[in-house]
């Protein structure tokens, strides 16, 4: 059922990002190529927070990736701002790259265990010449400070010194240090303990509205970006399955992998029944997806209509798009 | 980094002899002894600690300390010169090749392989003897040519070696995501090679050089031996090609350059290893 | 389906490796600035040069060189070998080389492993104890002084002061099984005293790492006996390692047989390439080490198959790197 | 200087005294071992330091790889212990009254190892080999091409004019100039052996050897060669029994002097072959060894410098003279012969006929400074000189140094040329360096010498057949060279060559002497040629018998180590 489609498009003014029909395909071995996102199309509204939700493997982080252009994608269009960044040359990319900043997975592996914390903050000012000494020093510690560290306990050590958490607000403040419009996180939160999560959860929900941010927020998990976000894209190898605002998706799921990522969500409350409806087996491989819809081969619904036809995104409530033959009423 | 004081006792040994080994190819020409030709016809083959012969002299009339101290010039000059060309040309490729991937990855890698697939030694010799071929026979090779054209082929050499080891580095490093990030902010790819990749692949390359230091002394031995070295240049090599027809009756011809090899190459080899395990204990950390 | 293109691409991989090698090889020969046939038979006449020019292809550009001597070497015609007196061929050296190199180094390998996997296997089962530590810091000892130095030294001693064995040359099986083992022993030594440093540490190293996983502390929980579990569940694994880099140092083993075999006189396939170098006998040159990185090659492809049907992860592993 | 130079000298003259005394008890101790008695069998590695390059005509083998090739051929003549010539496979040879009329008859009975007889038919066929008749004959499609190219022989046998056979055994010489010692040229100090025809004719002849000798061919590489008894030998011991004893041997080739030493130490090889010119430390080692038998040679052997006379800068007579007068000869005996051999005090040693201190440039430090100032003045320039040594040794490398030292302290620079052997032959002849240190000559006698010190063997006869034919076929037309080829100084001196040709043909001894002495003094009055030091060569053994004991063919012992080692005929092993 999951599928493409450019129906959930809103095309206004205030798109921030606009993407069309991206595709990023890997070629791993001769006549070996994984298609890791196929003809994915969304777009963010300023002030947005986008969740793209999905299992591991599914083309998140590789789409999160594709529209920095960390690679370039092998087709598609990267709108930011107006600008297509897929057609920019190098040196206008590089500095069009920087009204949108990302936060990694792995907090540890994205600090250069080299340099200090002060170093690694001061990088992106450097590049860009942002000020004279004294300015950035006073922006370092302005940011640090947001971020809930004391600049003058940290600035010297290194990344290694600190705790997963602490790297995640160092590598939150570089991240803003370019005062970008846009921030991509990807899975900011899947490599920490959960009693830290909702710090850092808090931590981008409160920059977001200091800093005035456009958000995309990527995570496998549904519980994480319920809070966060204002609109829910779900997606299946390399395609998008349902987009809604949160608040639809998770009482009402129209697709059928959504209900079955919902379902696998635990259930505090010891009184409701567990729903039966469970995942079974694992994804096919990205290298062979299945014909039609991609998720037919673990559907409960899926007829033989799923294997022939890939299904087109289309509303079936207000603000709720989904790429299915037989969507759930 | 690093404190000598932090350092255990053997490590510390080793350090101050290369420390010796490296004021002697700097100042041992300075130092007032007669040159490492200088026969003394009338002490032949006397054995060490005898008057005037600290090590004693070979068969050949030659002091042996002062043998020992141009040959550590020698072989000193000769193993840094090429693991540092070798060293550098090899950790340029490797680290162009794993950071821009592709065709010239596979050119480069293709490249190294087909180096390694010639064992050291033998290329080491097929390099010196085609190099070393004078274009008129009768015309003389001089020294400085000759330990040019062990140089280059050492370097060649080691170029393979040392190109794989950062290339893999690299590979490890790259995918780090600090890279993106870096990438991400607008960096150009020269400064993300040189602020974030050469200062992460270095010290593990310097511990590998250290290695490589060992190993190129030992193959200038090994070619001095078979012959091919700088026979008349005074190396260590040259001395144990020297000592070793003497061996039966004077032994001590081939034991000292021995020993000053060996020693050097343990140090060298303890201090590569010491660094490595630094900078494994502190990966380890991260 | 997927492992058999896995072996052909590894395999073409191969091959590509070795046709650069050779052509390598005989590039440099190219690039000589004097008349190679000149130097390969520097007594001999003009009509004779020019002959051996025309015969190996001398007259042609590098790369019609290059296929001429390739086409030679696929049909066993590895050049010929010339002095004042005539000729002899390379392939006949080598014939007669080839087996004495190989036994050499077998016995090396096998003497190596043999020492050293008790040793690996000890100091792992004692790491950090006084026994590690002996073995390890003695090791680490042997493993800087160079082959050759040992080659010399063990003559001095066994050789010449106590007479225990020979010094050089080499006995065939025909002339006894002792003898001719008597004339390896002192090649064997020299070489394998370095190789020996190499897989202990190696072997100690894997094993200490195995001795940490978690199906060891499992093992141990279950009662099974200490050295059960040395060998059965520690050794095992490990070993891929040790037998990987044992067919892998075989290259390196035939760089030290050179010196070592001119040492001991042993006439093998490293004192040819010697004879050939000192004699500047090119061709000769050539030949060997397309011999050489025939045989690298080889024990590559033998690593990966023998390894691949060991241990799956490594196959995938190696295919990765 | 003068007292240490004096003082030097008696510790040489004592040294030496001690090396004759101590190889005359080994011979003597060789000789109680013959008390036992030979024991028959075993095989036998005998190291050497030596290639072998081939076995035909061209193929010049060196020193002691000629005494491997020594068990399969045997020589026509051979040299008695006192140094006289004696008839060896040759029954007999007679001369006319002017000397220049040669009967040789050759000894009954003795049979090629393939089976053909040794008459005259085959002497005549070795002859005219040696002379390149074959090889020119060849070329002009009357024989097989495969007899081989010429070799340097052609230049010994440059002044016979006609070889013929008279009868079945016989073989009459005719040569355009007298030679009273005519023996000694057949002799070729022991290179000139007896080739089988098939050997000669055959197109295998350089990898084939078939002779006479005690021992056949098994097989033959550059590195080795491995011989066995020939069951039909026609010499019998002293008892009437078989000979050899032994049942083969293998010549191994051992560049470097330690494997050889540690070789016969650890019984690995039955005995092995040196030369003090860069091995006399192992040597003196070895006599010091219990166990080791070592025979050391008389010092015979005549090490020249030679200086190319064609180019610059020994075409000057003063470069020449610096050069000889630079070189201190008693610090090279010490350091490098460990006293081993001798001071030189003229191009041949005292043993030989020539002999002559008159004129000889010894080390003399001012004089050569004054030579290098006068070489200044003559040509503008300072002297300067490239010096070809093999690098491969360490000996010969520390025996150049210490010629570059030496001349450096006499204002000669000296560079250092690395070459390989057979690079240093094949520039040898003709001469392509300045200047080569090469033995070459050697021997009591002047059948080996000559060659080296004249300008043209056949004395520019236009009779020689060679310089008619080279008349008139254009691709011959570069032969007459190799008459000269042998001096690769390549000086032309008419006096001293008019000297020693004279000589060769006198039949008084005192007056031959004379004119002999004349010519030596001439040759080092004009520095034509130099050396440095005379040396020896030894032998030394393990579990061996009966070496240096049979007597020769014609009787009386043979001369027993040489630059070719021993005669492996009589040895046994006592294993």
């Amino acid at each position: 059922m999951a599928g493409s489609g450019t129906a959930h498009m809103r095309n206004t003014v205030d798109s921030v990002l606009t993407v069309r029909d991206l595709t990023v395909e890997f070629r791993v071995a001769k006549d070996k190529i994984v298609k890791a996102v196929s003809g994915l199309s969304f777009d963010v509204v300023r002030g947005e927070t986008l969740a793209i939700v999905g299992e591991s493997g599914c083309g998140k982080t590789t789409l999160a990736r594709a529209v920095l252009q960390l690679p370039p994608p092998n087709a598609g269009e990267v709108v930011l701002n107006g600008t297509d960044l897929t057609l920019l040359p190098k040196e206008n990319l590089r500095s069009a790259r920087t009204s949108m900043q990302m936060i990694f997975q792995d907090p540890i592996s994205s600090l250069d265990p080299r340099m200090t914390v002060h170093q690694l903050i001061d990088e992106p000012l450097e590049i860009w010449d942002r000020g004279n000494r004294a300015e950035r020093d006073e922006r370092i510690n302005k940011l640090l400070q947001s971020v809930g560290l004391e600049p003058e306990l940290v600035l010297n050590r290194r990344s290694y010194e600190f705790s997963g958490g602490q790297c995640q607000r160092i590598s939150i403040a570089r991240a803003l240090a370019l005062d970008p419009r846009m921030l991509i996180c990807d899975e900011p939160v899947s490599a920490l303990d959960v009693s830290i999560q909702a710090q850092i959860l808090n931590l981008l929900l409160h920059m977001k509205e200091t800093f005035g941010l456009t958000m995309v927020f990527i995570s496998h998990d549904l519980a994480v970006v319920k809070a966060i976000s204002t609109r829910v894209m779900v997606m299946y190898l390399g395609k998008i399955c349902e987009v809604a605002p949160p608040d639809v998706l998770y009482a009402k799921p129209a697709h059928h992998y959504t209900r079955a990522l919902l379902n696998s969500v635990p259930i505090p409350d010891p009184t409701k029944q567990i729903r039966t409806e469970l995942l079974q087996g694992e994804p096919p491989s990205p290298m062979n997806p299945p014909s039609g819809c991609r998720f037919r081969t673990r559907c409960v619904g899926a007829s033989a209509l799923c294997a022939e036809q890939e299904p087109q995104l289309r509303e079936v409530s207000p603000g709720q798009f989904v790429a299915c033959h037989h969507p759930i009423v | 980094m690093l404190k000598f004081k932090e350092l255990s006792k053997p490590t510390q040994l080793c350090v101050l002899w290369i420390g010796l080994m490296l004021f002697l190819a700097v100042f041992g020409s300075f130092l007032p002894f007669e040159h490492w030709t200088f026969v003394y016809e009338d002490d032949l083959g006397v054995t060490p600690f005898s008057p005037g012969h600290i090590l004693g002299t070979d068969n050949n009339g030659y002091d042996l300390l002062t043998s020992a101290i141009a040959g550590t010039r020698m072989s000193i000059f000769i193993a840094i010169t090429a693991v540092g060309l070798g060293g550098l040309i090899g950790s340029a490729l490797g680290i162009t090749a794993a950071f821009v991937r592709g065709k010239v990855d596979l050119v480069l890698s293709t490249a190294f392989n087909v180096g390694l697939a010639i064992p050291n030694l033998v290329l080491a010799l097929a390099l010196v003897s085609v190099l070393a071929s004078n274009v008129d026979m009768t015309v003389v090779v001089p020294i400085w040519r000759r330990v040019m054209v062990l140089i280059i082929s050492l370097t060649i050499v080691l170029i393979p070696i040392l190109g794989r080891i950062a290339r893999g580095a690299t590979l490890t490093w790259s995918g780090r995501e600090f890279v993106t990030a870096a990438r991400s902010m607008g960096m150009r790819d020269s400064q993300i090679i040189k602020k974030h990749i050469v200062p992460n692949v270095l010290p593990a390359l310097i511990a590998v050089a250290f290695l490589a230091i060992g190993v190129v002394i030992i193959a200038e031995a090994s070619l001095s031996l078979l012959g091919v070295g700088i026979p008349d240049g005074g190396s260590w090599g040259g001395m144990i090609a020297r000592g070793r027809n003497d061996l039966e009756y004077s032994p001590h011809v081939l034991y000292i350059p021995v020993i000053f090899l060996a020693i050097t190459v343990v140090s060298t080899n303890q201090i590569g290893e010491v660094l490595r395990n630094k900078l494994d204990g502190r990966e380890a950390k991260v | 389906m997927q492992k058999l293109s896995f072996w052909l691409q590894r395999v073409s991989q191969l091959l590509v490796v070795l046709l650069l090698v050779t052509f390598g090889v005989s590039l440099l020969i190219r690039i000589i600035p004097v008349d190679l046939a000149t130097i390969v038979m520097p007594v001999a006449d003009e009509t004779q040069r020019a002959a051996f020019r025309a015969s190996i292809g001398l007259d042609k550009g590098p790369i019609g060189y290059y296929l001429q001597w390739l086409g030679n070497f696929v049909h066993g015609d590895l050049g010929n070998i010339y002095y004042s007196g005539g000729t002899e061929t390379v392939s006949g050296h080598l014939i007669k080389a080839m087996p004495r190199s190989l036994l050499l180094m077998s016995y090396t390998q096998i003497f190596a492993l043999g020492v050293a996997i008790p040793l690996g296997v000890l100091s792992a089962y004692r790491a950090g104890r006084r026994a590690d530590r002996v073995i390890s810091n003695t090791l680490f000892i042997f493993s800087s002084i160079p082959g050759f130095a040992i080659g010399l030294i063990l003559i001095i001693i066994v050789g010449t002061k106590f007479e225990w064995l020979p010094t050089l040359g080499y006995a065939t099986f025909s002339e006894g099984i002792w003898e001719h083992f008597k004339h390896m022993i002192m090649p064997v030594l020299s070489l394998s005293l370095g190789l020996i440093a190499q897989y202990t540490r190696l072997l100690r190293a894997d094993m200490i790492a195995s001795l940490r996983e978690d199906y060891v502390t499992m093992a141990m929980s279950k009662g099974l006996s200490d050295r059960r579990i040395l060998w059965r569940h520690v050794f095992r694994p490990s070993s891929v390692t040790l037998f990987t880099s044992a067919a892998l140092s075989m290259g390196g083993l035939i760089g030290g047989a050179i010196v070592i075999e001119s040492i001991f006189a042993t006439y093998g396939v490293g004192f040819e390439i010697f004879a050939a170098i000192g004699g500047r006998q090119y061709i000769m040159l050539q030949s060997c080490v397309a011999v050489i990185a025939l045989f690298y090659v080889f024990f590559n492809l033998v690593v990966d198959i023998g390894s691949g049907f060991v241990d799956p992860r490594t196959r995938d592993r190696r295919a990765n790197a | 200087m003068k007292s240490i130079f004096t003082g030097g000298r008696r510790k040489v003259v004592a040294v030496m005294a001690i090396a004759l005394v101590a190889s005359l008890t080994q011979v003597s101790s060789s000789g109680a071992a013959g008390a036992d008695t030979p024991k028959r069998g075993g095989n036998i590695t005998v190291g050497i330091f030596d290639s072998f390059p081939g076995y035909c005509m061209a193929d010049n083998l060196a020193n002691s790889s000629l005494m491997g090739a020594r068990t399969i051929y045997e020589t026509w003549v051979e040299q008695r212990a006192d140094g006289k010539i004696v008839p060896y496979l040759l029954k007999s040879f007679e001369h006319s009254a002017d000397n220049k009329t040669w009967l040789l008859t050759v000894r009954d009975g003795i049979k090629f190892h393939d089976g053909t007889p040794v008459d005259a038919t085959a002497l005549l066929l070795n002859i005219q080999a040696l002379r390149g008749a074959l090889y020119v004959n060849g070329l002009i499609g009357k024989t097989p091409k495969s007899t081989g190219k010429l070799g340097t022989a052609v230049g010994f046998t440059a002044n016979i004019q006609d070889v013929v056979a008279i009868g079945a055994m016989s073989v009459q010489v005719s040569l355009f100039q007298p030679e009273s010692d005519y023996p000694e040229s057949l002799y070729a100090s022991g290179r000139f052996f007896a080739r089988a025809p098939s050997q000669i004719l055959g197109a295998d002849c350089s990898t084939k050897p078939v002779g006479t000798g005690a021992f056949k061919l098994v097989s033959t590489e550059l590195t080795k060669l491995v011989v066995a008894a020939n069951p039909d030998y026609w010499r019998k011991d002293a008892k009437g029994g078989k000979l050899p004893y032994l049942d083969g041997i293998t010549f191994t080739f051992l560049p470097d002097a330690q494997p050889r030493v540690s070789g016969v130490k650890s019984g690995s090889l039955a005995a092995t072959m040196f030369t003090s010119a860069t091995e006399a430390k192992q040597i003196k080692d070895l006599q010091k060894n219990k166990n080791i038998t070592t025979i050391i040679s008389p010092t015979d052997y005549y090490p020249t410098i030679w200086m190319n006379h064609k180019i610059a800068p020994f075409s000057s007579k003063n470069a020449r003279l610096a050069l000889s007068h630079a070189l201190d000869r008693e610090k090279w005996l010490k350091v490098r012969q460990k006293g081993l051999g001798m001071v030189p005090d003229s191009i041949v040693g005292p043993n030989n006929i020539m002999y002559n201190k008159k004129n000889y440039a010894g080390f003399d430090l001012a004089a050569a400074k004054a030579d290098v100032a006068a070489y200044k003045t003559e040509t503008g320039k300072d002297l300067e000189f490239s010096l070809p040594y093999v690098s491969a040794s360490a000996d010969a490398t520390a025996n150049a140094i210490l010629i570059q030292q030496m001349c450096a302290a006499a204002g000669i620079k000296v560079n250092l040329l690395s070459q390989t052997t057979a690079e240093a032959i094949a520039k040898a002849f003709p001469m392509q360096y300045q200047m080569l240190p090469l033995l070459l000559m050697e021997g009591t006698g002047t059948g080996f010498i000559l060659p080296f010190l004249v300008s043209d063997m056949s004395a520019g006869n236009p009779n020689h057949f060679i310089t008619q034919i080279a008349a008139k076929v254009p691709a011959l037309k570069g032969l007459p060279v190799y008459f000269g080829i042998l001096n690769i100084s390549s000086f032309k001196d008419t006096v001293s060559e008019n000297l020693l040709f004279a000589a060769r043909g006198e039949s008084n001894m005192a007056k031959k002497k004379k004119l002999y002495q004349q010519a030596t003094a001439q040759i080092q009055a004009e520095a034509h040629v130099t050396n440095i030091s005379m040396l020896a060569y030894s032998l030394s053994y393990k579990n061996l018998g009966g070496v240096g004991e049979l007597p020769l063919a014609a009787g009386g012992p043979r001369r027993l180590v040489t630059n070719f080692g021993i005669d492996w005929t009589g040895v046994w092993s006592t294993k």
